[in-house]
């Protein structure tokens, strides 16, 4: 009975198979270079990749609800470029002040997309295709071109990044910040009405409406969300490097969809869990960090992480595939 | 029936118009429902039934009338206003959360929470009774994309019961089941009218009007013909009322004599759905498929149609095997297959009715290469109009047509391609009965023609008055063939039998 | 500093000699109105001397750089001063498509003088030869096109002086002996190939014999990517001594990671000093102790004057050919590399943090 | 009254002027008529013959992936892989006459080849593996391509195709004002055209676009069409390679970045939405050059790129959401 219950879960988890792999990636890679698996190695990777990990969260409930968007890059862009400009202009802006400004603006931009995706009736890809113009003009408009240097950042703002004091010197504070929202997400996600009428809506919209669910606000809550955290990762952006530039971060929103994507999250909707998306995003970052770790010619990175994500997800359906067959062939049975 | 004093009307419309673009789909009808009382609501497709009852769950707004409830006149703005006020409905089409489990989709939009926290436990384990009171055999964490749509149709019934509402609106719930889960769903509507709940009750099936509905309101063409109490109106009334004509439910079977053999399914399998199966169909034939839910009928014509790939077995076409990978290669072979889910697998309902009937002939009525509009429109003009459906112009949308009549679209794309065998996966869900005359009219006729017909039915009386012989399927297994002069025992006893007797 | 001693590349002078660092912050960042007065200059295309009212545009490689900014307000310097009309083009993204579309814009206003700082060495070719055939005078600054596609290419620094200074900076930090590591931004980009060419060559050197290449790695401008090729570099090779880096971006990353790391590892290579700023500095907790640049003001400033000179008739492009470039002084045409023509502005020069502080403020 | 008579259905074309003139394309035609008077108001170059077919090549030569990109995203799918298979085919071009020496004409059918097998590589993917999103599946072939281009040029450039007139007037050239390459597009949407709305194929598109699972039912080979679907792709992205790299005389792994937002961009705009089965060719050809002359015109009057950035952001939405704000009204009131 207790195994057959495993097998189940086995069954019906994307998750356990999407382990299988990332496992098979990190043995290969491990194999390659040990020093990939040391501590110093790890905490360096999750704290440069705490950002998209974080933005696949909020990519994750826009996908949920069957939506999408591209313009994330350009949110973190022109919020963190916010934070910085007004850090620069005023000394003395404390630090948590500068978050908020830099969040702020994300969500702001985030409801923008919203209001315009809902009301507005335009596709999301549209949508956010068009923002992403407005929101990375905007910010090289805003900041005239400039960039702000390391040396006009205030050093508690910097030090953010670096310091571990949230967790009292255990985890690195960009480590801590996405543990958290991934633990925030995975509650809210599980055991919120909200969270499950995510769900509902991107699972049957018109449904959702008959159950007396007001989609229109639950899309306006997942591009809320997704521009609230772009605003974070913004200002955590700008504290990581030091510096704001026009074109930070240009780009960043394939990545942020791969991640998703690679953890399960149906393109279509309705299909998805936080920790798949862990996952997802962490063979992300595991590529981002180990490529050019296991010392391979620079010319071939690229291609070997395409071929690499193809052969992760294609792997992943089929051993998804034949653990259905195998489950077919024990009803026969 | 216990005489007891005349109870309340706890629900009243009058006057209700609705207009669609170009349609009148409600003409100031009249409707009442008291409480505690089954209210069976009859007409033919298109009569606006459905409609109606979307006025009274608040999907949509009345242009004319009244909606009374308790004695006040209310205005539903949303179906959130008519859920708050104790109506629970059932749509007609399922509208289902394909990615969550049974729980979640019975209580999305009430979800039980304690301090914001969703209470998990608490809502399997109420889901999980309500599954059973239902007779179910799935379970509340099951997810419904892997649910049968007989199944999914309990999980809608279960999600309306789940509300505790004061008023249940069924709108053909009984389609897409069998007899035995029919049953199920009586005692239950039962055990809810004794509770003194209030049920409107949407079906084509005479038999459930009368098993369980107290009173009967017929419309007809939009319009209120009257409301009948059940134990003082004749069948024959009631049809004449909702077709206004006379038209018998005889089933317009002639004998004909057998063909050649047409197909030939010999040692079917696909590993894990359905095993060993074989059968023919000769020409002039209507061999009937039946048996219980989950008995795998639709699993096997969609391998003989290719739109699934057995696992093993052979078909036989003609005498001569032949390789079927895909629907294209089943239809080169002149097979052809109406599906059971029409709104999914059939209809393409953003598109008109014409090209949806044309589709799969395009190329035949082209020169292979380029379409040929023109013969499109007549072919679906002539095919549209021979099937009786009802719309203004074969440039209506799928969509806009009524339950019914989307099947006879359907029917009439089935009808468009140059076939021999012809199978059919319940033809007659939610129809009504001048439209289940016209199709059963057709298929004798088809069989005259030469054709061979597999239908799949639950319904036994259709399965015995149409089909010269009978396979009973149970569980993945053939379990044994009749002949019409069976009776409706015979069927139950051989689909609840596990093992194979292969008596031919 | 003993390393930089060597013959040619010991930068001494002030890189601007154009106007005191303070006053050009407030420069106008831009000036892209259309030439309200462009009958005038359609009139006579052929008119020799007099560029006063003849429209000179800037092709920068992108828009949102601050480097690029600064080429353009050199260059907006210079024809505001000898009174022309200036337009400068920013493309979206860094990519040669976008500049031949701007090209092919600019052609269609019958601009006089189009000087391009090339996201492709050949791939501009076509779009500037037709601009060429139409009579516009076409010049390469900072990042050369080739031969065939310019009269003239304003160089920043020789290549061979930019190679000769890193590599002799990279001698100077290792302390002649050990590892040393480049990140680069793209593997397409030119100037950094043509850079990295050059210092390979000077490697060759008997003198430097102790000093090894152990990897090129590229950062592509990007800066997340730019400091995991700096932390895999790091961790790769335990014995690093040196990372250079001949792109801004790459060396803010990597002054970033070694900064927080506290390595040991030293930085240097080509930055905006603005950016580096926070890096520079002695002592152990400062990455970079110098590193070198020039001045971009000063190169659009250069450029400036070189297109005017062309449209006017003094110079041609050809080797030998001199000109007076405003505040700058006298330059004379020599040969380049690449078998075409160039101005050279000057040796790169080397910031360090006696000047870094002054420095910052202005680019 | 008792005789079942059966009804009649009308088989003519609905005629609606409210609908005619509420398409979609006339209003794109408004947009596109309003921006060129907006333009040679603007900038007294914009009304030239010759400035106007010039600046048409710097926009069409993308454009011919827009016409593969209608197809596939009337299927109800998405290609981002394009602008990466521009540049694999054209360096695998360059390389195979710069290095193989093979002739210039055979090395454009080699690009073709190239292009039209990474195409099919894509379809065979989303076709073995029908559970895979056509997005993810082109987001990891985006990579791959690109990064083999990489590993066959590395930090090179190949060229020299500037020598080569014949070839170099694909982009160059013109009969009068009018560039070959604009005569060889206007063909291609033409054909593409009429194979989308004239011919079984493209109406079988249709169907798999708007209901996948009944267009199987009806016999439609719906793994087939999207092959085809994706080597058109394929092909049509090595079209814009051969323009592109005669455009600029050589090649490099980096070109064409960024092309495929653009592409989706035009189709878009032009009506055909990203769910698939709906829009057609007409709008798709409308949007390619209402986008490409507004950039010209504000080009010409050199609007800072930041700025063009915001302005086509803000046009691509507010075009898309234009219609929807009218109607919308209308509807609450039923
Ligand atoms: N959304 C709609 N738009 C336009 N017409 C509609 C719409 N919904 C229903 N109709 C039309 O209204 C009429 C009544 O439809 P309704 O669905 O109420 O019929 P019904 O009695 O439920 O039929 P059935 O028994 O086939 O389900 C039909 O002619 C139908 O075509
Ligand atoms: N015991 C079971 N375990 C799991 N899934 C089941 C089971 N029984 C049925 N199903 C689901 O139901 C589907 C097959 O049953 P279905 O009811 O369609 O068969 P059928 O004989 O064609 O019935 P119908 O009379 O409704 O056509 C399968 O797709 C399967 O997912
Ligand atoms: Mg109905
Ligand atoms: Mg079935």
């Amino acid at each position: 009975m207790k195994k057959n219950n495993v097998l189940k879960t086995l069954a019906s988890s994307r998750e356990i198979s999407l382990l299988m792999v990332m496992l098979l990636i990190v043995a290969i890679i491990t194999w390659r270079n040990p020093i990939f698996l040391t501590l110093k190695n790890i905490s360096d990777m999750l704290t440069n990749y705490s950002t998209t990990m974080i933005l696949a969260l909020g990519m994750m409930l826009v996908l949920l609800i069957g939506g999408i968007d591209i313009s994330i890059g350009a949110t973190i862009a022109l919020s963190g470029m916010f934070s910085a400009l007004i850090m620069r202009d005023n000394q003395g802006v404390p630090v948590v002040v500068a978050f908020l400004m830099s969040i702020g603006v994300g969500l702001i931009c985030g409801l923008l997309i919203g209001l315009v995706i809902v009301k507005g009736k335009v596709p999301p890809i549209i949508a956010t295709l068009g923002f992403m113009n407005i929101y990375r003009g905007l910010t090289y408009l805003m900041a005239r071109n400039q960039w702000v240097p390391a040396y006009q950042i205030p050093t508690a703002y910097k030090q953010f990044a670096t310091g571990r004091y949230l967790t009292f010197g255990v985890l690195n504070n960009m480590i801590t910040v996405m543990l958290l929202c991934y633990i925030l997400f995975f509650f809210f996600l599980k055991y919120t009405k909200t969270g499950r009428r995510i769900y509902a809506t991107g699972s049957n919209v018109e449904a959702a409406q008959f159950s007396g669910i007001d989609t229109d606000r639950i899309k306006f809550f997942a591009y809320g969300t997704m521009g609230l955290l772009s605003g974070l990762v913004g200002a955590l952006w700008v504290s990581i490097y030091a510096s704001a530039q026009g074109d930070m971060a240009m780009g960043i929103e394939m990545d942020v969809i791969a991640s998703c994507v690679i953890g399960g999250v149906s393109l279509s909707g309705g299909r998805g869990s936080v920790t798949g998306v862990f996952l997802g995003a962490l063979i992300m970052a595991i590529l981002g960090n180990a490529l050019p770790l296991v010392g391979i010619s620079q010319f071939w990175q690229d291609g070997l992480k395409g071929l690499i994500i193809l052969v992760a997800i294609i792997l992943n359906v089929l051993t998804q595939r034949s653990i259905i067959a195998n489950n077919l062939r024990r009803r026969q049975a | 029936m216990t005489v007891q004093k005349e109870p309340e009307t706890i629900l009243e419309l009058k006057g209700i118009t609705k207009l669609f673009p170009g349609v009148r789909a409600l003409d100031s009808v009249h409707f009442d429902l008291k409480k505690g009382e089954i209210h069976s609501l009859m007409g033919e497709n298109g009569a606006g039934k459905s409609t109606l009852i979307k006025v009274i769950s608040g999907v949509h707004h009345p242009d004319a009338g009244h909606i009374i409830l308790d004695g006040k006149e209310r205005v539903f703005r949303g179906t959130k206003e008519a859920r708050d006020a104790g109506i629970a409905t059932i749509y007609q089409h399922v509208t289902s959360y394909p990615h969550l489990s049974v729980a979640e989709n019975i209580f999305t939009g009430h979800e039980l929470v304690k301090n914001g926290i969703i209470q998990w436990k608490e809502m399997y384990r109420r889901s999980d009774e309500l599954l059973h009171e239902l007779g179910a055999d799935f379970k509340s964490t099951d997810e419904i994309e892997a649910l049968s749509v007989a199944q999914q149709q309990m999980v809608e019934i279960a999600k309306a019961l789940a509300l505790d509402s004061r008023i249940i609106i069924m709108d053909e719930p009984t389609a897409a089941l069998t007899k035995q889960e029919s049953e199920q769903l009586y005692l239950i509507t039962e055990r809810l009218r004794d509770k003194g709940t209030s049920v409107i009750f949407i079906s084509h099936r005479f038999e459930d009007m009368y098993r369980l509905a107290s009173r009967v309101t017929v419309f007809r063409d939009a319009k209120y013909i009257g409301t009948y109490r059940v134990d003082e109106i004749s069948k024959r009334d009631l049809i004449k009322a909702m077709v206004g004509r006379e038209t018998s439910e005889m089933f317009p079977k002639i004998e004909l004599e057998r063909g050649e053999e047409a197909l030939r399914v010999e040692n079917l399998s696909l590993t894990g759905y359905f095993h060993d199966v074989s059968f023919n169909v000769h020409r002039g034939e209507i061999l009937g498929v039946t048996g219980l839910v989950g008995a795998r009928r639709t699993e096997v014509m969609e391998c003989v149609f290719g739109a699934r790939l057995p696992s093993s077995g052979t078909i036989y076409v003609k005498g001569e095997a032949v390789q079927i990978r895909h629907p294209q290669d089943a239809m080169d072979h002149g097979i052809g297959l109406l599906t059971e889910d029409r709104q999914y697998q059939g209809l393409i309902l953003d598109w008109t009715i014409g090209s949806n009937i044309t589709l799969p002939i395009i190329s035949e009525l082209g020169n292979g290469i380029l379409t040929n509009e023109r013969a499109e429109r007549s072919k679906a003009k002539t095919l549209a109009e021979k099937l009786n459906v009802k719309a203004q112009s074969i440039f209506d949308k799928a969509k806009s047509l009524s339950g019914g009549n989307q099947q006879k679209v359907v029917v009439a794309k089935l009808l468009a391609s140059d076939l021999d065998v012809i199978i059919l996966d319940e033809p007659t869900k939610g129809v009504d009965v001048g439209a289940k005359a016209q199709i059963y009219e057709i298929i004798s006729q088809l069989a005259g023609q030469g054709y061979a017909i597999v239908m799949v039915s639950s319904e036994m009386p259709e399965i015995l008055g149409m089909s010269d012989r009978i396979m009973v399927m149970c569980e993945g297994r053939v379990s044994g063939f009749l002949t019409p002069d069976a009776t409706q025992e015979d069927i139950l006893h051989l689909a609840m039998t596990k093992d194979t007797e292969g008596e031919e | 500093d003993g390393g930089t001693t060597s013959t040619t590349a010991a930068p001494t002078e002030a890189p601007s000699a154009t106007e005191a660092p303070a006053e050009e912050t407030e420069a106008p960042v831009e000036e892209t109105e259309a030439p309200a007065e462009e009958t005038e200059a359609e009139e006579e295309p052929e008119a020799e001397g007099g560029v006063e009212g003849k429209t000179f545009a800037l092709l920068v490689k992108s828009a949102g750089n601050p480097y690029n900014e600064k080429e353009a307000e050199g260059f907006t310097k210079a024809v505001e001063e000898f009174g022309g009309e200036v337009i400068v083009r920013q493309p979206e993204k860094a990519t040669a498509e976008d500049q031949i579309t701007m090209i092919g814009e600019l052609v269609a206003q019958r601009v006089d003088a189009i000087a391009v700082a090339g996201n492709d060495f050949d791939a501009l070719q076509p779009a500037l030869t037709q601009a060429m055939d139409a009579g516009i005078k076409v010049l390469s600054l900072d990042s050369a096109v080739n031969p065939e596609s310019r009269a003239v290419h304003v160089n920043q620094a020789g290549t061979e002086l930019i190679g000769q200074a890193l590599v002799d900076a990279v001698f100077d930090l290792t302390g002649g002996e050990g590892q040393f590591a480049i990140l680069s931004a793209t593997s397409q980009a030119s100037n950094q190939n043509a850079w990295i060419a050059s210092m390979n060559a000077i490697l060759e050197d008997e003198q430097y014999a102790d000093i090894e290449m152990v990897e090129v790695a590229y950062g592509d401008d990007e800066y997340q990517k730019s400091v995991d090729q700096t932390q895999a570099l790091l961790k790769n090779y335990p014995d690093l001594k040196v990372i250079c880096a001949p792109t801004t971006v790459g060396m803010m990353a990597a002054g970033k990671v070694l900064k927080d790391e506290g390595s040991a590892v030293k930085l240097t290579g080509l930055g905006l000093p603005s950016e580096m700023a926070e890096y520079i500095g002695e002592g152990d907790e400062f990455p970079c102790p110098y590193m070198y640049l020039w001045n971009p003001i000063d190169i659009g400033y250069l450029a400036g004057y070189t297109a005017a000179a062309l449209v006017d008739g003094t110079i041609t492009g050809a080797v030998d050919d001199t000109f007076t470039a405003g505040d700058l002084g006298e330059y004379t045409i020599v040969e380049a590399g690449d078998e075409g023509t160039e101005v050279i502005l000057g040796p790169p020069f080397r910031f360090d943090p006696s000047n870094i502080e002054e420095w910052k403020e202005v680019y | 009254m008792n005789q079942p008579e059966l009804r009649k259905i009308s088989a003519d074309t609905p005629f609606s002027l409210k609908t005619f003139f509420l398409k979609w394309e006339w209003f794109l035609l408004l947009i596109f008529i309003g921006i060129n008077v907006m333009n040679s108001l603007i900038s007294p170059y914009y009304l030239s013959v010759n400035g106007l077919f010039t600046a048409t090549n710097s926009f069409l030569e993308k454009a011919f992936i827009a016409l593969s990109m209608v197809f596939v995203l009337i299927i109800g799918e998405i290609d981002i892989s394009v602008a990466s298979i521009v540049a694999l085919s054209s360096v695998v071009m360059a390389e195979s006459y710069n290095k193989l020496g093979l002739p210039m004409g055979l090395a454009l059918v080699v690009c073709l080849l190239v292009g039209s097998l990474c195409g099919f590589l894509n379809g065979l993917i989303l076709t073995r593996f029908r559970e895979l999103a056509p997005m993810i599946v082109t987001l990891g072939t985006q990579i791959l391509y690109r990064g083999i281009a990489l590993i066959i040029l590395g930090d090179q450039a190949s060229g020299g195709f500037t020598s080569i007139k014949w070839y170099s007037n694909f982009y160059w050239g013109k009969i009068g004002p009018v560039p070959y390459m604009f005569i060889a597009f206007a063909v291609l949407a033409v054909i593409m055209g009429f194979i989308l709305h004239k011919t079984t194929f493209g109406k079988r598109l249709y169907a798999i676009g708007s209901n996948r699972v009944a267009a199987k039912y009806a016999g439609i080979r719906v793994e087939r069409s999207r092959l085809v679907v994706y080597t058109l792709s394929g092909l049509f992205s090595a079209i814009t390679a051969i323009f592109l790299v005669a455009r600029m005389g050589s090649t490099r792994p980096n070109v064409a970045i960024g092309y495929e937002l653009d592409v989706i961009s035009m189709c878009v705009l032009g009506g055909i939405l990203t769910d698939g089965g709906k829009g057609n060719f007409v709008g798709a050809v409308i949007s390619i050059f209402t986008i490409g002359l507004l950039r010209y015109g504000l080009g010409l009057i050199n609007v800072q790129s930041q700025l063009m950035m915001v302005i086509i952001g803000a046009l691509l939405i507010i075009a898309v959401m234009a219609p929807h704000l009218k109607p919308k009204r209308r509807l609450k009131s039923d």
